[in-house]
């Protein structure tokens, strides 16, 4: 299996002579997750590497590899998990780069509450969790903890008021979100990763079509160069979140900015993609019955190559 | 029950938007258990003087008597017959009663006696829309006959009958009349018809509304219909005709 | 050979209901089955979740029921509220619309604090979604009786209350109806969508059947539950047509009587 | 010294207003500002957010206003076509109502994929929510003028497009108004929900401006939003009353002659 | 326009869920142009009738025509008003001529004729919501008369008129009658209206319904309300009456 460093900061490959036009369906609001593609565009990274990117945000349940399917978009932001079983319900789409190493999910306690991890829920039955009950992570937690009719999971609201409000809740969230709002909303959180439990899909995966069409490498190439752009200047890309969203006030991109900063590089490094990781998720997937036991990652990603001269 | 007596005192009443008042200082009175027929041109005022006095309307100025005192005491019937679509004519018929609360059983007798006196007892099951015209409004004479009223107030009651059918109501009519004796307002275009049934007969007409003429009907009663040949009844309907 | 529509009432329905699928699988096909699965696909998975889909329909078919019943009880007690008292109408009329215009997606959290997770959030989103039809219609139907007819309950003395019941009620029966039809699919949906929220994540609900299906990709389920949900607003539907018939068919299709 | 409410017909729901004020800041005080915030709370976050929230209101309240466009004009000739044809009422009515049932939440990811992010997402799906009471209330309307009416025009030879266009829609227009009524509360809540999944992140819709608020926990800013969604309510019922008023007030007041 | 021949040949007709059918072998034949009285006990038919005749029925056996034929060319005035609660005075009167496509200064001028006839210019922009129950049936009637129809079938039109104005009315009738003669049934329980109006007075009764008699009237015409008093419409009617 193909597995690949980080991609370098090659020079600009030569502009194609007509601009590729490539729609980005985001999966979630415009916020700093995605600053390294509006850095890509900000700065021209993009248009230097000879692509027209228009960037379409999204929001809960945004069906990006829907448009994709649908050629209403050209590249679609999407989570591994999400990835791999869709591919199996036939969607031909293929990831191509990783942004987060570590998957943004985990689970948001408070400071106090004495939990290092998620898996010391299990000692503590006073505490409910908000989760989305159903979905793979829930599914992989009880499963894995043995936490069936010990740990009582409830609905999520989708908002962090509910933990704010009720000591007695932890919650489902997203390093990139809650934790952020519930500390500028006053309550000291302490974030635990889902990654220390085993479950660590890569969670934005940038996807394309399958087979890739072939400015794919090219497009790649951009992309990381403008993600290692906007983790080492974020400044210009969060003013335009910030402009575009006056909810969005600086004080949360900025906190959100730092937080998500370790997810992004993890150990591999932004962007990387690696087999075992990949094989990792799928294996994740089998033991919670969302793929069938013969699963492979074979073919839902690739290290795009632009031609045999590619690094 | 004693008869309520009919009193109008300097009563005023427009409709709104009206551009003219319709009564302006007009007075009336009938006296308890007396029948007085109304007559007067169409559009004159007739139907707005029975609701009126059943209190129905109130009057802009002066004192309509009994007006809403009557309730529960008074009985009528509306120019249209104004039945309940969703009731069966013996429902519709029992529907004072049902007000009054007179339990199923008597409400039962009193429904098939007053649908006998109008010739309806076979189509006690079926609903308004199944029925005639002139079947309807007998409907609604029932309805106003179920009870004995202290007041019984009619509006053009007979008009959509045919002369046999209209002669035996009236005969029912009457035969009703004795036994309780309530007073009684009658409008009626048939001049005949006032004359055999009423005590006076009362000329209506001009705007603001006036009592034109007054004719008192001095016939022995019981009248039977075939009276309507007779040269005395003849005179008193050639007297109301002269002023009309 | 076409058949003879007035003796076979359910024929066109059923034709349509092929065509439809007909469509549905064609368009399907060239769909990418992650948006629109095709009718045989979404048949093989609501037969493979045959027994929670069951469960789920029959437990949001009580959420839903409930709430119309609730509904259609405060609704009606609403109208003849407001008949009563114009004052009390004047009063509370805009404001009824406004638990109308509640995203129930939003205050859906606050009903989980109030009222706990489940089938109670269920029932009342359901309640709150269907109240305004019938507020509506029971408020225009205590207005369908004639003015001549009032002034017959008011001249033999009736009550209020007789009034109402043996005048009004019926009266207005016929726009009531009406309001209850488009109340008992609004009640599916607003116990689904109660359900999104509060369902308590037990599997036994179309809400969480629907949601569930769309985090694991299984558009084919999704659409299997939300078809139990179709089947339900028809089911409710049915029996309000059956009440009708009931309750006002044989004078109602007559055309009324002055 | 109670005032004559005939004299001041604004007086109660303004009353009202003030008490349900109150109700509400007296709950918040018990209850923790993140469910529930104060009135204040509230004024103060749509005050400061006043800029964005008028646009939203706007952006939102287009949509819903062409959404209840679309479906009066819809659901019109929907019953006007079910009134011309019995065997495309029996094929289709059933129909309708699903298009009711249809979860919106869970929908319009298709209308997303098919109609693209944005604004006709929020009309379709407003649109989609207020088409069956329209339809079933124009289809009872129709059958609202009575036999002899019914008789009188087939006697005059009238085609069968003045008998709709003359008779059957004016004596249909009183339950027409009804389902109306009740429709456009539910149009903007179907745009606020299809706002929810169709926003595409830009801030200028309602059900961005809940949604998001909810995501940043700003409940003020989220009760804020709702408060314009409930006004777009008021808003739209209050041009159906108009409407209401100018087309039948005269004579549908007057109680009808036979 | 010719006017049109009315003819019921051997007419079955039943009410759904009657227990008798109302018309079995039913004949009559009114010769174009010709008015016929139909009189007859409440209840016993001529409402059907006349449905029958205008095609607003069809019968369960044998033929009448004209039937739905004469769609266009037919006025009728119901039993009850029938006016649309939503359109004023004028605009009711107008429909006919509306429904024909008349252009509007055509229809403004027939309508105001049509009104001026019945003395309704006053009301003409009221809604019907506003007459009195004898204004409602003159409305009607301007409505059947504000155009020339090959047949005129009118169901009691003048019951709820009182005797002055019934009389202004037969007047009225007669004279636009005169002009433009169509085919004329009409149902009246008023003998001498009957006698005054047609030429031929048909006794209808029994069930199923059948013709009980025929009274040709050759009086002169025109003929003048006072004609009522003359011994020679006086026979004709006691002739009518000794069937009924
Ligand atoms: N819509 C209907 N459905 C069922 N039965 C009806 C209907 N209309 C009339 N009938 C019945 O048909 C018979 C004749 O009715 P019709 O109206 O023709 O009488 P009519 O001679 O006009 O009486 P009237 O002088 O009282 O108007 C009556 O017995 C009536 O009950
Ligand atoms: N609801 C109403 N609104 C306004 N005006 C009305 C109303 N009812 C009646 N009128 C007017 O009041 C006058 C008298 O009407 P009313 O019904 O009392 O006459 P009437 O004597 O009973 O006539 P008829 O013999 O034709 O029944 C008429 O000019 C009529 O236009
Ligand atoms: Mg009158
Ligand atoms: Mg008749």
């Amino acid at each position: 299996a193909p597995s690949s460093d980080p991609a370098p900061p090659t020079p600009a490959a030569p502009p194609a002579s007509a601009a590729t036009r490539v729609r980005l369906a985001l999966n979630w609001f415009p916020e700093p997750e995605f600053g390294g593609f509006y850095e890509g565009v900000l700065g021209g990274v993009y248009e230097q590497a000879g692509f027209q990117v228009e960037i379409i945000p999204g929001g809960p349940g945004a069906p990006t590899l829907e448009l994709l399917e649908a050629g209403k978009a050209e590249a679609a932001i999407t989570a591994a998990d999400d990835l791999l079983v869709k591919r199996e319900k036939g969607a031909r789409a293929v990831a191509v780069w990783a942004a987060f190493q570590l998957t943004r999910v985990g689970v948001l306690a408070r400071a106090d509450s004495g939990l290092q991890r998620i898996g010391d829920l299990g000692g503590r039955p006073e505490l409910k969790v908000a989760i989305e009950v159903g979905s793979p992570f829930q599914r992989w937690l009880w499963q894995r903890h043995g936490w069936e009719g010990k740990v009582q999971a409830v609905p999520t609201t989708g908002s962090v008021a509910a933990f704010l409000a009720d000591p007695s809740l932890v919650q489902q969230a997203y390093v990139t979100s809650e934790p952020c709002v519930a500390r500028a909303r006053g309550v000291e959180p302490v974030f635990l990763r889902a990654s220390d439990e085993g479950w660590n899909p890569y969670g934005t995966v940038l996807a394309v079509a399958d087979p890739p069409p072939a400015w794919v490498p090219a497009f790649v190439q951009a992309t990381a160069r403008a993600w290692q752009a906007y983790v080492e200047a974020p400044a210009r890309a969060n003013a335009e979140l910030v402009r575009r969203n006056d909810q969005l006030d600086p004080a949360l991109v900025e906190c959100i900015t730092q937080a998500q900063a370790p997810f992004l590089t993890g150990t591999d490094g932004l962007g990387a993609m690696t087999a075992e990781r990949w094989q990792q998720s799928v294996d994740a997937l089998v033991t919670v019955g969302l793929l069938k036991p013969d699963a492979s990652a074979e073919g839902a990603w690739i290290v795009p190559q632009a031609s045999p001269a590619a690094p | 029950m004693d008869a309520l007596p009919v009193a109008f005192e300097e009563v005023g009443f427009a409709w709104p938007a009206a551009p003219a008042p319709l009564l302006r200082g007009f007075g009336l009175r009938c006296p308890a258990g007396t029948l007085t027929a109304l007559v007067g041109p169409s559009g004159c005022g007739k139907s707005t003087l029975l609701r009126l006095a059943a209190g129905l309307l109130l009057p802009q100025e002066g004192r309509v008597a009994p007006g809403a005192s009557a309730r529960g005491g008074l009985a009528m019937v509306f120019q249209q017959p104004n039945l309940l679509a969703w009731r069966t004519v013996a429902d519709n018929v029992g529907l004072p009663l049902e007000l009054r609360g007179v339990p199923v059983a008597a409400r039962r007798d009193a429904v098939a006696e007053a649908l006998g006196r109008v010739e309806l007892e076979d189509v006690a099951q079926a609903l308004p829309a199944a029925l005639s015209g002139g079947m309807r409004m007998r409907v609604a004479l029932a309805r106003a006959w179920v009870q004995a009223p202290r007041l019984l107030v009619m509006d053009e009651p007979f008009a959509a009958l045919d002369a046999l059918t209209r002669g035996r109501m009236y005969d029912r009519f009457q035969a009703l009349w004795e036994q309780g004796r309530p007073t009684g307002l009658l409008v009626t275009h048939d001049v005949d018809e006032a004359v055999l049934l009423a005590d006076r007969v009362v000329v209506l007409g001009g705007r603001p509304l006036g009592v034109v003429a007054e004719v008192a009907v001095d016939l022995p009663r019981p009248r039977s219909a075939s009276l309507r040949h007779e040269p005395a009844l003849g005179a008193l309907v050639r007297q109301v005709e002269a002023h009309l | 050979m076409i058949p003879d529509v007035s003796r076979h009432p359910r024929l066109p329905a059923a034709l349509t209901a092929l065509a439809l699928l007909l469509v549905w699988a064609l368009v399907a096909v060239r769909t990418s089955p992650l948006l629109l699965p095709g009718p045989l696909a979404v048949l093989r998975a609501a037969w493979s979740a045959r027994q929670a889909l069951a469960e789920a329909t029959l437990h949001t078919g009580l959420a839903a029921g409930a709430g119309l019943v609730l509904a259609t009880g405060l609704g009606l007690v609403g109208a003849v509220a407001f008949h009563l008292s114009r004052t009390l109408e004047l009063a509370l009329y805009p404001y009824a619309l406004l638990l109308q215009t509640l995203p129930i997606v939003a205050v859906a959290p606050l009903l989980v604090v109030w009222l706990d997770y489940g089938t109670p959030v269920a029932v009342a989103s359901a309640a709150l979604v269907s109240f305004f039809p019938v507020l509506t219609a029971g408020h225009l139907g205590l207005r369908a009786a004639t003015v001549e007819q009032v002034e017959l309950f008011s001249l033999y003395g009736a009550s209020t209350a007789q009034e109402l019941l043996l005048l009004r009620l019926p009266a207005g029966l016929p726009t009531l109806f009406a309001g209850l039809r488009a109340a008992g699919g609004l009640a599916v949906i607003g116990a689904v969508v109660g359900e999104f929220v509060g369902s308590n994540g037990v599997p036994r609900s179309l809400g969480y059947q629907v949601l569930y299906a769309a985090r694991t990709a299984e558009p084919a389920l999704s659409f299997a539950a939300i078809g139990c949900a179709a089947a339900l607003s028809l089911g409710l539907f049915v029996v309000v047509r059956l009440g009708e018939r009931r309750l006002i068919g044989r004078w109602h299709a007559a055309g009324g009587a002055a």
